[in-house]
């Protein structure tokens, strides 16, 4: 009866998923690595895997943590937004991991909020976002937009006395965040609506003549313009190229982006990019002794010299860290001490900072904004003096400017100062 | 005489007649230099004014080393040296006064001054100032251009005696456009309607920008311009310029759906083979286009001297590259499915995986970076409204070139008749002693070539990436079953249809509508025409 | 009742199928509830959720081995109809989160909130009742594929020009709901649903519900395709995949047969998409790609089409391998699953079951 | 023309494919219950008639009538069938996956609509008359094998059957023996005889002694065109089917 041979193999198979593999030898701390290895979104964040698996193999030669050894669990949730919901459940569940380092996109952390926040979980979330959004299980390393879009437009507007606006962005949520932040604050800065061009593309565009030469003629009405670009990924590269080749020089139209860093750009050609800016908060051309060291430990790591850092690797440096010191503090990693031991604690950044955990989860950063060089780096033209702390529901917009996060007095993500109600993940 | 005065200024600016010049005054040089230290951008501008005023011999070589990014002074002694590169370590150090060599230094022990794109943008235009006297026309070109940006009046005195010496037509008509443009600010009523005559056959947006000027009305209601006539002349000009701006961006609209369409075809051309004439389903056509990419990115690698030629080099290296990898996929998966195209897609959608998680082993996830070559990038300027760009126009090029090549192949060649042969009657060719086994290898082999050629034209326009092909394979497909299965001709026809369409729907759509619209309107062609454009009898027509 | 009726032994593929639902049915709820978690033996929401998706994609493969395997309709665009009952199941969801959503506003999703939009787009209208919600999750995907349908085989659109029509059609689908303006949540789609018909939707108690119903939903379409295809009416749909002008000149109407069949099997996807959501908890533009459709089309093939069970079967295998996969080596995983598809084509033309009865056979 | 009632009335039919005529100006016509055997060199446009006939191919000019009521050119082809015309092919088509008994079940006349097949069983009745007929052609030993396993000669048995279950009153048989041992030529030739009387029949045949050994009445195509009408010795005397069809 092979069929039934057949039936039993494979229930005995499935029991191998379903049921946790032999538990983990208990004085292991699992770390979960929630980062896509294939797919679309694999081109940035294997890096980051990478970089988590540097920082746990550096802990463990200090020794590991609490005394315990620190155990890398990595999956690939195939940049698959609903295989990211079933994979954090998979490593929350069945691997019990203390913590989790991963997500890039803005979709696969609205897929897995959920799984956190029913599981209790920790999430570190490494990507400039958004903001919009504050999870009691989630801590956001990376900038919102008041930590990167904001100053970039106000550089563009004191500095290179820009008039003019192009929002270019790809057509999905950060992006049209983002837009809605800068055209109300470009206004309140008394930019005529005229002098505003909002335009959206879809993923992956490609054919780019159609906008680039709109783009031209928006800027050749004998005001200074700029583009503020949100552009996703792998459109960047066709859209700098027709650029340079209407020949739209960074001295004509300087574009701003706040997706394209040194990893992206070790990938293009970048003859068509000089000159032009983007906004990070981190740069590997930032020389400061941290920044040195941590470059050296990456190359020594990843045995190739020529690799890049750049900002979301820096964000998941200090959310690792944050992580270890909150863990020592909490002297356990049960999530719910580590979630309380986690605001205020103080961490040095890369860039000769500290990167400083605030009670609405995300934490105070500086802001470079750089012009691209021939070899791929960044000229920092400009930085914030101190740090700028992060701020998860932006002033800018009717519907979220009355809203506050707050998990430490107020216990709540979403606390609207009007209603006096907290609504979202603490609703009552 | 006063033109007399500015002419040995400007040549003393030129640094020609050093001798006429004052004896250069180094001291007070390197005084203004030391201010860039700690100045901000503005200042270094203002700065970079002083230094050019003085009229020493070294200013144009610092000025633009300041510009390249090549001006520094070490820390030890404060003391200013231009770097011969803007990058490495040590610095090849250079005195900025007699020019010569001045040693090394390490990166670490100088500081340089650092620009923005505001300063080197007013930094162009102060050392377009000794650009003009360049024996290359098109830097002089450049020059006046640049200088056009910002007119003040020893730039206009210069532009003048530039004039009256220039030889270049264009050129002349460059300054000439420039004394116009200066000319509307003065007051005499006729010059100003001359200029405006001169200025309406110019289509540049900067010229309708200043003419428009003309008309536009103060806060009072009244106009700014007071001079009717001038303003009248203005509206004229202005309409003018706008009717011919339209036009041209018509052209422009038109070739950009050529290229659109263009790139279409290619990525279908080597469907139209191994899907069209031997009825494979192939779901990996986007990743051998990939391998024609990389291929592109491998050859660069090796020659990076020759850029200009690698692209040249890797046509046919990733024709062989894919080529023999299609034939590798037909010898050792495909031959066994003929007849059963549905299972060969499916087999080749699990080959389109691996070969996709191969280059992410060998080449990373990371996206490669192929460089455009110069002569690739930039645009061919037909006038200041109509520009088209080159890496598009060789793309329409190169297409039609494959295209015809592949014709020819088919209907001319021995093989071509055998593949034609066997596509259309597999026995009947076999009795007639046609190797099939060989013809069938070598068409799919062909097919796969073209992808990969295909994948080095779209090296040149998008990421070079493991997810290249996925991007494509939908729209490849589409052109082919809109062209109709097994017609080259309704490829390419299909496919610049497609192009041309999207590109005069995107303006008022949006990329995305204009993309939808199309594939609806596919469906609806298909409805009327089941067996696409051209529509082909024989054996891919009956497969199921 | 006739509608369960088979020849005994004429469908052991069956048999099995249905008596491993049935070990599901009553296993999981023991395994999840009355195991204590401590226990190996403790069946997680994970666990149920994975099992619940499973169970999901062998419905999608059912529909698609129906007019595939059945009728010799390759459609390349099932996952537009599996994505369509999807979002009509979200819409529902997103209405019942209710004032809980981060801005706390009663009516309108958060999306919309921060999008700016004033009030609730018409076509939103009466997803907060499940009862017209539920009839959307049949009756969109049904609309389409009837319009559609009744296009393309009208037209005698066939063979590989339906299959990549019904790729245009899903493509265009996913284009459009990529779209933030469209007012279905652009690349986010819908997500952090709250509870259905007023259960918490990340209770345990509620998980295993809907797993329930899952397996009563596979059941059901499972047996409702074998009742149409051992009827009169299922010989006529095979008669019309082996040759089909000869089934018009002894007069059938092969235009509405295939409509027929094609319509039911959308309503199959819209059904498994419409449980699928609340188990996963999102849904969002990327499930209309014509990517996912493909892979439909492969479990059914590696499973064996032209055999209910085997279009099951290969779902659930294929799956099962994914997830093994991507756990256990993430960095390989494509090169097993890709290998998986090219082998399982050459050698086993029938798939899987293919290989069981012939071995069946040779004894 | 002659005053009785017709079957089937072809008249001055046209069909042209891109310049070459099919059919050019074809009159013919059909007595009830008669076996008629058309004979022609290929080309002769025996199969385009058929295909006018059927409904598959709508001619240029010309009119062709189902009895006196019926327009066959206005309907399509299920219409057709189901107004009484069943078609026998050149290459015998029957549905290979499914048993000589399914094959004979799905060719049963009644409701053919999706909903009343899914629905429908087997009556008593329809059983009888599904072994009557796989009496009448002998598979009644193959009942149950598949389609694909019949041999030829049984193939087009079978297909002959299928048309016998519509119990149609015109019967078009196209090339019935072709390729078959002269064993199974004698069946057929007595089936079809067998068939004429109750059902008109309308044969088209290459093989002469066949031919001679069924038909009463013999009608000779050439280049789309009739050109002699008569029995077998009649036919085969005229000078003008010498010339162009026996080419003596």
């Amino acid at each position: 009866m092979k069929l039934k041979a057949f039936i039993l193999t494979a229930g005995v198979l499935a029991a191998g998923v379903f049921y946790s593999r032999a538990q983990a030898a208990p004085d292991t701390i699992k770390v979960g690595i929630l980062h896509s290895l294939s797919g679309t979104m694999a081109i940035s964040e294997t890096t980051l895997k990478d970089t988590i698996l540097m920082m746990i193999d550096a802990q463990n030669k200090k020794g590991g943590l609490l005394g315990k050894k620190l155990e890398a669990v990595v999956v690939d949730p195939a940049s698959n937004w609903p295989l990211f919901a079933e994979k954090a459940a998979q490593l929350l569940e069945k691997d019990k991991v203390s913590v989790v380092f991963g997500c890039w996109t803005s979709v696969s952390r609205k897929s897995v909020l959920p799984v956190f926040e029913k599981d209790n979980g920790l999430l570190f979330y490494p990507v400039q976002y958004e903001g919009e959004e504050s999870s009691k299980n989630v801590i956001y390393t990376g900038a919102a937009p008041n930590q990167q879009a904001i100053p970039a437009v106000d550089y563009l507007m004191k500095e290179v006395k820009v008039k003019r606006w192009v929002l270019e962005g790809t057509d999905y949520v950060y992006p049209r965040t983002t837009n809605k932040i800068l055209e109300a604050y470009l206004k309140s800065k008394g930019v005529a609506p005229a002098d505003i061009s909002i335009n959206y593309t879809p993923f992956g565009h490609s054919d780019w003549q159609t906008r680039v030469a709109a783009i031209k003629k928006f800027g050749s009405a004998g005001k200074k313009t700029a583009v503020v670009s949100t552009i996703n990924g792998d459109a960047n590269v066709p859209f700098y190229k027709e650029l340079g080749n209407q020949k739209i020089s960074a001295q004509d139209i300087p574009v701003v982006a706040f997706s394209v860093g040194e990893e992206e750009l070790s990938g293009l050609d970048t003859k068509p990019l000089l000159g032009h800016l983007a906004a990070w908060n981190y740069f590997q051309s930032i020389n400061t002794p941290a920044n040195k060291a941590f470059i050296d430990q990456w190359h020594a790591f990843i045995k190739k010299a020529n690799r890049t850092t750049n900002d979301p690797m820096e964000a998941h440096y200090i959310g690792f860290n944050l992580w270890v010191k909150a863990v020592e503090k909490a002297k356990t990693t049960d999530v719910e001490k580590v979630l309380a031991a986690l605001p205020g604690l103080e961490t040095p950044n890369l860039t000769g900072g500290i990167a400083k955990l605030l009670p609405n989860h995300h934490i105070t950063k500086p802001v470079y904004i750089g012009e691209v060089k021939a070899n791929g780096q960044f000229n920092t033209v400009w930085k914030s003096n101190g740090t700028v702390p992060g701020d998860a529901w932006s002033d800018f917009l009717p519907g979220s400017k009355d809203i506050e996060a707050d998990w430490v007095k107020l216990k709540c993500g979403n606390y609207n100062t009007v209603t006096k109600k907290c609504s979202g993940q603490n609703y009552k | 005489m006063g033109g007399h005065r500015l002419l040995t200024l400007v040549l003393a600016l030129l640094g020609l007649f050093p001798a006429l010049a004052q004896a250069p005054d180094n001291s007070n040089f390197l005084a203004i230099l030391s201010e860039l230290k700690e100045a901000g951008y503005d200042d270094k501008a203002t700065i970079a004014e002083k230094l050019s005023k003085t009229g020493h011999p070294s200013v144009r070589s610092v000025l633009t080393a300041m510009m390249e990014d090549r001006l520094l002074f070490r820390n030890s002694d404060q003391k200013f040296f231009i770097s011969k590169k803007d990058d490495g370590d040590p610095f090849d150090l250079i005195d900025p006064i007699t020019l010569k060599d001045a040693g090394q230094a390490p990166a670490d022990s100088v500081t340089k001054i650092g620009t923005n794109n505001g300063l080197r943008g007013t930094l162009k235009t102060i050392v377009a100032h000794f650009s003009l006297s360049s024996p290359d026309v098109s830097v002089r070109l450049e020059a006046v251009k640049d200088m056009l940006k910002s007119m003040d009046e020893p730039t206009l005195a210069i532009l003048r005696d530039r004039d009256n010496v220039e030889t270049d037509p264009r050129v002349k008509k460059e300054i000439g456009v420039g004394l116009a443009l200066a000319t509307l600010d003065g007051t005499d009523s006729n010059a100003r309607l001359a200029a405006i005559d001169l200025l309406k056959s110019n289509v540049s947006q900067d010229v309708r920008n200043r003419l428009a000027l003309l008309l536009e009305k103060g806060a009072d209601g009244s106009y700014n311009e007071k001079d009717d006539k001038v303003r009248k002349a203005a509206d004229i000009a202005v309409q003018n310029i706008d009717q011919w701006r339209s036009y041209y961006s018509a052209v422009e609209t038109l070739f950009f759906g050529l290229s659109l369409g263009s790139v279409l075809v290619l990525i279908a051309i080597g469907l139209a083979i191994t899907f069209g004439v031997m009825g494979v389903i192939n779901m990996a056509h986007g990743e051998l286009m990939m391998l024609g990419a990389y291929t592109t990115y491998a050859v660069q690698s090796v020659m990076p001297d020759h850029i200009g030629l690698s692209i040249l080099v890797a046509i046919p290296a990733a024709f062989i590259v894919s080529g023999l990898t299609g034939v590798l996929m037909e010898r050792t998966i495909i031959r066994f499915l003929y007849g059963r195209p549905l299972e060969t897609l499916l087999a080749t959608f699990g080959v389109s995986l691996v070969l996709q998680q191969t280059v992410r082993s060998i080449f990373s996830a990371l996206n490669r970076s192929v460089i455009t070559p110069e002569w690739m990038s930039g645009s061919l300027k037909i006038n200041d409204a109509l520009a088209i760009t080159y890496n598009r126009l060789y793309i329409v090029i190169f297409t039609l070139m494959v295209f015809a090549l592949i014709l020819a192949v088919l209907k001319r060649t021995r093989i071509g008749l055998d593949i034609r042969a066997v596509s259309q009657n597999r026995s009947m060719a076999k009795a007639m002693g046609i190797r099939t086994e060989w013809v069938d290898a070598a068409t799919f082999g062909l097919g796969s070539g073209i992808a990969g050629v295909a994948g080095v034209a779209l090296s040149q326009l998008t990421n070079v990436g493991p997810n290249l092909g996925q991007a494509y394979i939908i729209d490849s497909f589409m052109v082919v079953v809109f062209g109709g299965v097994g017609n080259l001709w309704g490829s390419l026809i299909g496919g610049m249809a497609m192009g041309i369409v999207n590109k005069l729907l995107e303006p008022f759509a949006g990329a995305v509508l204009a993309k939808i619209f199309v594939l609806i309107a596919l469906i609806l062609f298909i409805q009327t025409r089941p067996r696409g454009l051209f529509p082909q009898t024989g054996r891919a027509a009956e497969d199921k | 009742m006739r509608f369960l009726h088979w020849r005994p032994g004429s469908d052991k593929g069956g048999t099995w199928l249905l008596a491993l639902l049935a070990v599901i049915a009553v296993f999981v709820p023991i395994l999840n509830m009355l195991v204590p978690a401590s226990s190996a033996l403790h069946l997680s929401a994970f666990g149920i959720t994975l099992l619940g998706k499973y169970l999901c994609f062998a419905m999608l493969a059912l529909a698609v081995d129906l007019i595939w395997g059945y009728c010799g309709i390759l459609s390349l665009g099932h996952a537009a109809f599996f994505s369509l009952g999807g979002y009509a199941m979200g819409m529902y969801l997103m209405r019942q989160i209710g004032p809980r959503g981060v801005y706390g506003d009663p009516i309108l999703p958060d999306f919309m909130v921060f999008l700016n939009w004033k009030s609730l787009p018409w076509f939103w209208y009466g997803f907060n009742n499940f009862a017209f919600a539920a009839l959307m999750m049949v009756a969109v995907p049904a609309a389409l594929a009837g319009l559609f349908g009744w296009f393309a085989f009208r037209a005698r659109v066939t063979g590989v020009y339906l299959s990549i029509i019904t790729q245009a059609m899903t493509y265009a689908l996913m284009l459009a709901f990529f779209r933030n303006d469209m007012g279905f949540g652009g690349n986010n789609g819908f997500t952090d649903f709250k509870d259905i018909l007023g259960f918490d939707l990340h209770a345990d108690t509620t998980r295993v519900v809907l797993l329930l119903m899952t397996v009563a939903a596979l059941a059901g379409s499972y047996l409702a395709c074998r009742y149409i295809v051992e009827s009169r009416a299922g010989r006529v749909v095979r008669a019309i995949r082996d040759a089909e002008s000869r089934t018009r000149f002894i007069g059938y109407p092969v235009e509405s047969f295939k409509l027929w069949l094609f319509v039911f099997s959308a309503v199959i996807a819209g059904v498994a998409g419409a449980l699928y959501v609340p188990q996963i908890g999102i849904i969002n533009p990327g499930e209309f790609a014509p990517i996912n459709s493909i892979e439909a089309v492969i479990w059914v093939a590696v499973g064996g089409r032209g055999t209910l069970f085997g279009a099951i079967a290969g779902a659930i295998l294929v799956n099962y391998a994914k997830t093994y996969f991507t756990g256990a080596f993430p960095e390989i995983w494509l090169y097993a699953l890709g290998a998986m598809f090219v082998f399982v084509t050459l050698f086993l033309p029938r798939g899987i079951t293919g290989l069981i009865s012939e071995r069946g056979k040779e004894k | 023309m002659s005053v009785r009632d017709k079957r089937l009335y072809l008249e001055s039919l046209t069909v042209s494919f891109d310049g070459f005529k099919a059919l050019n100006d074809l009159s013919l016509y059909v007595d009830p219950g008669e076996l008629l055997c058309i004979i022609g060199p290929n080309g002769a446009g025996k199969t385009t008639m058929m295909d006018v006939i059927t409904g598959k191919t709508k001619p240029d000019s010309g009119t062709a009538w189902f009895g006196r009521e019926i327009d066959l050119l206005t309907l399509r082809e299920p219409e057709i069938v189901a107004a009484g015309i069943g078609r026998k092919f050149q290459k015998p088509t029957v549905f290979e996956q499914l048993t000589v008994f399914e094959n004979l079940e799905l060719a049963l006349a009644g409701n053919r609509s999706f909903l009343k097949t899914l629905r429908a069983r087997i009556s008593p009745v329809q059983k009888d008359r599904i072994d009557e007929v796989l009496n009448i052609i002998g598979l009644t030993g193959q009942r149950g094998s598949l389609g694909r396993i019949l041999a030829h000669g049984q193939k087009q048995w079978l297909e002959i059957g299928m048309l016998l279950m519509q119990n149609p009153e015109l019967l078009l048989v196209d090339e019935p023996v072709a390729g078959m041992t002269p064993h199974e030529i004698e069946r057929t030739a007595q089936l079809l005889t067998s068939l004429a009387g109750e059902h008109s029949v309308m044969v088209v045949e290459h093989d002469m002694s066949f031919v001679r050994s069924i038909a009463k009445r013999v009608t000779v195509l050439h280049e789309g065109h009739v050109i002699a009408e008569g029995d077998m010795d009649k036919v085969q005397s005229d000078p003008k089917v010498r010339e162009v069809y026996l080419g003596v």
